[in-house]
């Protein structure tokens, strides 16, 4: 943890974390002239929500891919579970227990609900029978906690938005994987449907299983969150206790409107 | 059921033949030609009682449509109908060498026109009514010489056997027999469309004559090309010629010789009778193609009459033995090598209208 | 050498009319219009027809083969590729399925050429026109050569600068993306598709009455055999691009040329297509093409 | 002005809206609410002849716009910001903008456009590149600004918060009031309740494809948790039926 | 019957090799490779058998196992090659690799023979070997086709970075989709060249691409049935067409172009659509009370939705 540029609101909390899940040492993105991310260094400690927050356009889902190895690094290195990874493809880190959403509404067009969200319940096992039994029954598990029952052979292009974004979460979680990177989850859903889901993350770290969520809406990541990242122009400018770090200056003049100070 | 079938001995009333030929695609025009030839013959054949009072020779086109998977499904269809006697084959080279041995299996005497690659006559129930385009393309040389136009550049279509065969063996050869020198040798493929680099060179050469091996519209880019180019010696061509399509090169074609086994211009009687025959039918002049459906036809019919049976096995001993002996066809003195015919061939000019004899091999 | 680069131009400026229209409907509305060659054939047959029947001159015989490539374009649209853009839910479906269309409805006029003519070649002989050669700097070329030039090159320049610069030609890319959000943004999309088509089947009918002008005549089966060079021509560009067109018929056109000058005749489809492959293997995007835009 | 009454709208045997009756009249903005699957979305297509309507009108100043093709109904001066941003991807920033102002005239394009660079400066410095690699944000501000360059009489809006930073949503929202100031109706679906509250003049709120209630803004500001119930009341029932 | 089989034995033949041929288009299809690598090896294949038996004198057998692992062995090399192509450019690529190889035989001089191509290579092959062949080849890909892998071989098509995420080696399914259509290529090639006992350059062109594309989108482009179907119905059309003669053409350009507009998934999407809305229909049917009145649109609208 490097950059000078990092505020460490209460770095002290972090330190007396033990082994880390994930770290991300002075990673950088650079798109031509566009410097996506530059320099962030982060440590995920396990069974903890952490939150990253920041104006749009300040590299939160380039640090996610980056983190998912979806884009090159310009530099710095990544670490999951002590074993370093950033020159492996996509996929090897996925199967380790890297599971993720996109910002995006990514799945599958032509199969149904049960079919997208089996997918991710299969990534995680073997091919045997019994495995896929599990599997089948890891993905009906998903499908309940994300409000989806009773839509599984549903296609997804007959479904409302919020229903889409719902089919990318239970995906994502039915691989049960060791860490979850979660891309504004709740666009398009309003305040009771994000409880639902702010609900879900709880109970998924009560689990055990650490997540990084990308979201805009303050309330909700001060409420869902262990611990927030606060970014602005590809650099981390706060990081810390949630409450700490949405009432820190720099990211008062980065990032919040009305709402956001209201809150603080 | 209606019809006998076809491996009683004897001749029966009604002989049913099949043609499994293009008569659509991309070389429909040599089917098309079999057919018409195949009926005029027909008709002659029964209407004058060659084979005896009352029988008659039946004939249905199936379509090939240009492809080797159709011709080799209908050729299984009709060598499995009992009832069929004989079958003049396809007209393409490939198609007819597939199911060449296909014949041999089911054992009915196929007779092809046109078909000029190898593989093709290569059992007792193959024949072939075309003489392969080599075997009388001495005609242009031996003119070429004679004419002393020793000078030669060849440019011919190097994907498309029967040329390739003459472009690369049969021509070369003649032309050292016969002192021509050839200057260069341009060899295209099949899907060549624009051939101005080509004849840029050739018309630099400036030979004294060009020999052209080419398919149809290939034939007419290039000669307009090659006039354009500057070039105005000789051209020889190939009996591709004669299917009409110099009328498309206008001017340009006028001037061009070549060799074919069959021409209207032909001379001799029977030749004579059947171009006015062929023309009271159908309206126009026969080509090479209805000649050779035409003495196929009636290759056929001696075939049956010299063995007295039109069984199968009647019909294959028959045009093996009119084989053997030959005999006088509108493409003139007709001799065989197996199964496979000859002609003495004719070389012709295109006036810019209609063929013209320059020479012919003795086929008037 | 002068001569061979002279003839390299020719040749790339009659593959430049026949891609250009494929590429026209191609990279703005997505339409890679398979019977474009089958159209090309047509409009040419049904001005030889004409011209069996009446001595015209070359502008007539141009103009009539283009109103007939316009007229099967339309058709085209109307009763196939509309409808399948209609029904489509996203791009990527209508893709293959346009493809197809296409090459049903490429069987159509094929088989009535082919029928009409015995597949045997046909041209304008009927026509007024005599092609005349001159020669420029000791270089021979004739009047349709230099027809065929002006108007690939014009026509291509053309058509590469109103697309990049004009509100039609963004229109049309904005379909070709999502044709259901351009028609948000008040485009017309089924008129301005329509349009794209009758405007490529009119340059499929250009290609048609100049190329057979050129070469004295074609056969019912010679646009086949130009829509697999436009096809490469048009990917090797870079999809998208026009002005990629315009490189890749002479690059195309270049090639050829040289390994028929080198006297290499049979080789001339090993090194054309052997020069696309090492093309894509350098740039997978194609000459000026872009990549794909799609992020995380 | 624009009056959408008794709209139904089918997806095959989905019956996704059941007699919707909404207003978008000058000057003033009404805010739809309701949940996920409520069928907010499908009742701005159906407005714009994105899906066929099964019955039901929409009239702008009396004029029937049911039964138009999409292009037609944008002329007559209506736009969308469409549910998930739509942007063209490939076409660069400066050329989203552009098509958005198709229907506006070339001459008022440029400074149109110098409008929404001012007001969304990220935009002018990607001005050139993919709309596609924009951030999930920055093209929502795109696709907001396309709509703006259309000059539109109505606007409707699908989410035009989603992914937005809280200062960029009340940029955008202060934005959609001075639009709706200077006499545009604007019909605005939201989920961010609480911003949409603050700038609305009318509310809507949408359960299982019908209006369950609508009424004035503020009447419902001072009461904000009858339109948290009703919304979680949808949403429970949504659940319910599953 | 025993009559039909023989008079159309080459018609059920050609089935069985055209279904290999259009399945080694259609395999690297499902997974989102626009490859006709496999028509090219299906060239390979052919000119190998032939070779093969005449030049050296192997058996069929030999002939056939030969062809297939050079195809699946040269796909594998093109594929590894042209990896980082994709859509429309690597269609190109892989077309220009298939005419590459007709430009090649026709070169090749005595080995190939040139453009006259080689005859005489007649296999031991009938019916029942072509079946064996074919029945294997499908049972095997079912599997990719159901299940687990079947759902990741729709994320590598349908979205390959998705895919990636999900923790699927996309580089290695795409390889492998290469590598079986060089397979099914060669047994194609060179089960059509023994059972014809010729083959020239001729057979090696863009035509075969085209058709075997229509095959499958006609038939159905997501599983082999949709192959067999398209297959089925191309190769007997022109039998079953023939009544309305020298118009056939025309007749299979409007009902190919008919496909395209009215059957989105083909032959067989159209088919699985219409048993799914029989199904549905079926259902709400049972689920109305039995003797209330028929279900409204009003009263079907949410309880289809959930
Ligand atoms: N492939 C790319 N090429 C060029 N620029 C890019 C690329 N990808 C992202 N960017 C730029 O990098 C910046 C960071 O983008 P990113 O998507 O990470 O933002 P974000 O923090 O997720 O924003 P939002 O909250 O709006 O989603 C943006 O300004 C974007 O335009
Ligand atoms: N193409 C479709 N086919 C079938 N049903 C559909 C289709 N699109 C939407 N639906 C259904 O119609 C209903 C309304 O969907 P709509 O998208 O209008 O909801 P919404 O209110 O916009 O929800 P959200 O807040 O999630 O965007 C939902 O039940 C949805 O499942
Ligand atoms: C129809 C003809 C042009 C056929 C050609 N003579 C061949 O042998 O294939
Ligand atoms: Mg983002
Ligand atoms: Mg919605």
């Amino acid at each position: 943890m490097a950059s000078g540029t990092i505020e460490d609101v209460d770095g002290a909390a972090d330190t007396a974390a033990t082994e880390s899940v994930l770290r991300a040492d002075d990673v950088a993105v650079h798109f031509g002239g566009v410097k996506a991310v530059d320099g962030v260094s982060i440590e995920l400690t396990p069974g903890r929500i952490f939150g990253v927050l920041g104006p749009n356009g300040s590299g939160k889902s380039t640090l996610l891919a980056a983190l998912t190895r979806l884009v090159p690094l310009t530099r710095g290195s990544l670490e999951f579970e002590g074993r370093r990874y950033d020159t492996v493809r996509p996929h090897t880190i996925a199967a380790r227990g890297v599971a993720r959403t996109f910002q995006t509404v990514r799945i599958l067009p032509g199969r149904t609900v049960f079919d997208n969200v089996a997918l991710g319940a299969e990534s995680a096992g073997s091919a045997g029978k019994a495995e896929r039994g599990r599997a089948r029954q890891r993905a009906r598990t998903a499908i309940e906690r994300t409000g989806l029952a009773g839509k599984e052979r549903h296609r997804p292009d007959e479904l409302s938005y919020g229903y889409q974004r719902r089919v990318e979460i239970a995906r994502a979680i039915a691989s049960e994987p060791t860490l979850l990177l979660l891309d504004e989850p709740t666009a398009g859903m309003n305040r009771q449907e994000r409880d639902d889901i702010t609900g879900l993350l709880g109970d998924l770290r009560g689990e055990g299983l650490t997540q990084l969520l990308i979201e805009h809406d303050v309330q909700m990541m001060v409420d869902a969150c262990d611990h927030l990242f606060a970014m602005n122009f590809g650099e981390l400018i706060a990081d810390g206790e949630p409450e700490a770090v949405v009432r820190h200056p720099a990211v008062q003049e980065a990032y919040l409107g009305k709402q956001g100070r209201a809150h603080a | 059921a209606e019809g006998g079938i076809a491996t009683q001995e004897g001749i029966p009333q009604e002989i049913k033949l099949l043609g499994v030929r293009d008569q659509t695609g991309p070389v429909a025009y040599a089917g098309i030609g079999g057919a018409r030839g195949g009926k005029l013959a027909i008709t002659e054949i029964n209407r004058s009682g060659f084979l005896g009072d009352g029988v008659k020779l039946t004939i249905e086109e199936i379509d090939t449509a240009g492809s080797i998977e159709t011709a080799s499904a209908e050729m299984a269809q009709a060598t499995a109908d009992r009832t069929v006697h004989a079958i003049m084959g396809p007209t393409q080279g490939q198609q007819a060498a597939t199911v060449a041995p296909m014949v041999e299996r089911a054992q009915v005497p196929t007779i092809f026109t046109q078909a000029g690659s190898d593989g093709v006559v290569i059992n007792d129930y193959t024949f072939r009514a075309t003489a392969p385009m080599a075997s009388y393309y001495h005609l242009a040389t031996e003119y070429l010489a004679a004419k002393g136009l020793r000078d030669v550049s060849v440019l011919y279509n190097a994907t498309y056997p029967t040329f390739a065969e003459i472009g690369e063996g049969a021509f070369p050869k003649q032309a050292d027999r016969h002192g021509l020198n050839i200057v260069s040798s341009t060899p295209v493929q099949s899907t060549t469309q624009d051939f101005t680099t080509p004849v840029r060179s050739i018309a630099g050469e400036n030979p004294e004559a060009v020999v052209m091996l080419l398919t149809e519209p290939q034939s007419v880019t290039a000669l307009t090309q090659l006039r354009q180019a500057g070039y105005d010696g000789q051209v020889m061509g190939t009996s591709v010629q004669g299917g009409g399509n110099l009328t498309e090169a206008g001017r340009h074609g006028e001037g061009v010789i070549y060799p074919t086994d069959f021409s209207p211009a032909l001379r001799s009687e029977k030749a004579r009778d059947f171009v006015a025959a062929f023309r009271e039918r159908f309206g126009q002049k026969p080509d090479v193609y209805a000649a050779e459906g035409y003495d196929g036809m009636w290759w056929l019919a001696r075939a049956i009459k010299a063995s007295g049976s039109a069984s199968r096995e009647g019909i294959k001993r028959g045009l093996q033995q009119v084989a053997k002996e030959g005999f006088d066809g509108v493409m003139g003195e007709l001799t065989f090598e197996g199964n496979d015919m000859r002609v003495p061939g004719v070389l012709v000019r295109w006036n810019g209208r209609s063929e013209e004899l320059v020479s012919d091999g003795g086929a008037s | 050498m002068a001569q061979h680069i002279l003839n390299a131009v020719a040749l790339g400026s009659v593959y430049l009319v026949f891609a250009l229209g494929m590429a026209l409907s191609w990279s703005t509305i997505g339409i890679l219009n398979f019977a474009h060659g089958a159209t090309f054939m047509f409009s040419a047959f049904t001005a030889h027809v004409v011209t069996q029947h009446a001595a015209l001159p070359m502008p007539a015989v141009v103009l009539i083969a283009v109103a007939a490539g316009a007229l099967i374009a339309t058709l085209t649209q109307l009763l196939a590729f509309g409808p399948i853009m209609r029904r489509a839910t996203d791009h990527r479906s209508a893709e293959l399925r346009i493809l197809i269309g296409g090459i049903g409805v490429a069987a159509i006029p094929l088989a009535i050429a082919e029928r009409v003519t015995a597949s045997a070649p046909f041209g304008f002989r009927g026509s007024t026109y005599q092609a005349q050669v001159f020669e420029v700097f000791g270089l021979r070329m004739t009047t349709t050569v230099l027809v065929i030039v002006v108007a690939g090159i014009g026509i291509g320049v053309g058509v590469w600068r109103w697309l990049a610069t004009s509100r039609q030609g963004l229109a049309l890319r904005a379909i070709g993306v999502d044709s259901e959000t351009a028609s948000l943004m008040g485009v017309d999309r089924s008129t301005l598709a329509l349009g794209t088509m009758a405007t490529s089947g009119a340059l499929a009918g250009l290609a048609g009455a100049l190329l057979t002008f050129q070469l004295g005549a074609i056969s019912p089966a010679s646009g086949d055999q130009l829509l697999i060079k436009a096809f490469a021509i048009v990917v090797l560009g870079g999809l998208g691009s026009m002005g990629g067109v315009i490189v890749g018929a002479f690059v195309l056109a270049g090639a050829e040329t040289f390994v028929l000058a080198m006297n290499q005749g049979t080789w001339v489809d090993a090194v054309s297509f052997g020069l696309i492959f090492v093309v894509l293997l350098l740039r997978p995007q194609g000459l000026f093409g872009r990549k794909e835009v799609r992020r995380t | 002005m624009l009056d959408v009454s008794e709209l139904h709208v089918s997806y095959g045997p989905v019956h996704a809206v059941r007699g919707v009756s909404l207003l978008a009249e000058a000057g003033r903005i009404t805010l739809v609410l309701g949940a996920n699957g409520a069928g907010k979305s499908t009742s701005l297509r159906a407005i714009c002849g994105l899906q066929p309507a099964g019955g039901g009108s929409v009239r702008l100043d009396g004029a029937e716009l049911l039964g138009k093709r999409p292009h037609r109904i944008v002329r007559e001066g209506v736009s969308l910001v469409p549910e998930g941003r739509r942007i063209f991807a490939p076409l660069s920033v400066a050329e989203n903008l552009r098509i958005g102002g198709y229907t506006a005239g070339r001459s008022r394009v440029a400074a149109l456009a110098d409008g929404v660079y001012d007001r969304f400066p990220i935009l002018a410095q990607r001005r050139d590149m993919p709309a596609g690699l924009l951030s999930g944000g920055e093209q929502q501000m795109l696709a907001f600004g396309r709509a703006l360059m259309a000059q539109p009489r109505v606007m409707l809006l699908d989410e035009p918060s989603m992914g937005l930073a809280p200062g960029m949503v009340d940029t955008v929202l202060d934005r959609v009031r001075a639009i709706a100031d200077s006499g545009i109706g604007v019909l605005m679906v939201e989920q961010n309740v609480d911003a949409g509250l603050a700038v609305a003049d009318t509310v809507s709120i949408v359960a299982r494809g019908e209006v369950v209630r609508s009424g004035d803004a503020e009447e419902l500001r001072q009461d904000a948790s009858v339109v948290h119930a009703l919304l979680g009341d949808a949403a429970l029932a949504e659940e319910g039926t599953a | 019957m025993i009559d039909w089989y023989f008079s159309h034995i080459v018609l059920v033949q050609s089935t069985l090799t055209t279904l290999l041929l259009a399945l080694s288009v259609q395999v690297p299809l499902r997974a989102g490779v626009f490859s006709f690598a496999g028509v090219g090896c299906y060239g390979i294949g052919g000119y190998i058998a032939a070779i093969g038996m005449v030049h050296y004198g192997l058996s069929t057998a030999t002939a056939i196992l030969l062809s297939a692992v050079v195809g699946g062995v040269v796909a594998y090399a093109l594929g590894l090659l042209i990896q980082r192509l994709t859509g429309l450019y690597l269609a190109m690529a892989t077309v220009a690799f298939t005419l590459i190889i007709s430009v090649l035989v026709v070169n090749g001089g005595d080995l190939t023979g040139g453009a006259a191509g080689l005859f005489g290579a007649l296999g031991m092959l009938d019916t029942g070997h072509l079946l064996a062949v074919a029945v294997v080849v499908v049972a095997a890909l079912t599997f990719t086709e159901i299940g687990p892998l079947g759902r990741r071989v729709e994320a590598v098509r349908e979205d390959p970075e998705l895919a990636s995420a999900m923790g699927i080696n996309v580089a290695r399914y795409r390889r492998a989709t290469f590598a079986v259509s060089g397979v099914l290529g060669g047994l194609a090639g060179s089960m059509t060249v023994l059972l014809r006992s010729t083959v020239t350059p001729d057979d090696i062109n863009f035509h075969l691409v085209v058709l075997a594309l229509t095959i499958i989108i006609v038939g159905g482009s997501r599983s082999w049935l949709g192959a067999l179907v398209g297959t089925v119905i191309f190769v007997w059309m022109p039998e079953v067409l023939a009544f309305v003669g020298e118009w056939e053409d025309v007749v299979y350009g409007v009902l190919v172009a008919a496909a395209a507009v009215y059957l989105p998934g083909g032959v067989t999407g159209a088919a699985v659509a219409g048993y799914r809305t029989y199904r549905r229909k079926r259902r709400e049917a049972a689920d109305a009370p039995p003797d209330g009145p028929p279900p409204q649109p009003v009263a079907a609208g949410v309880g289809g939705d959930s």
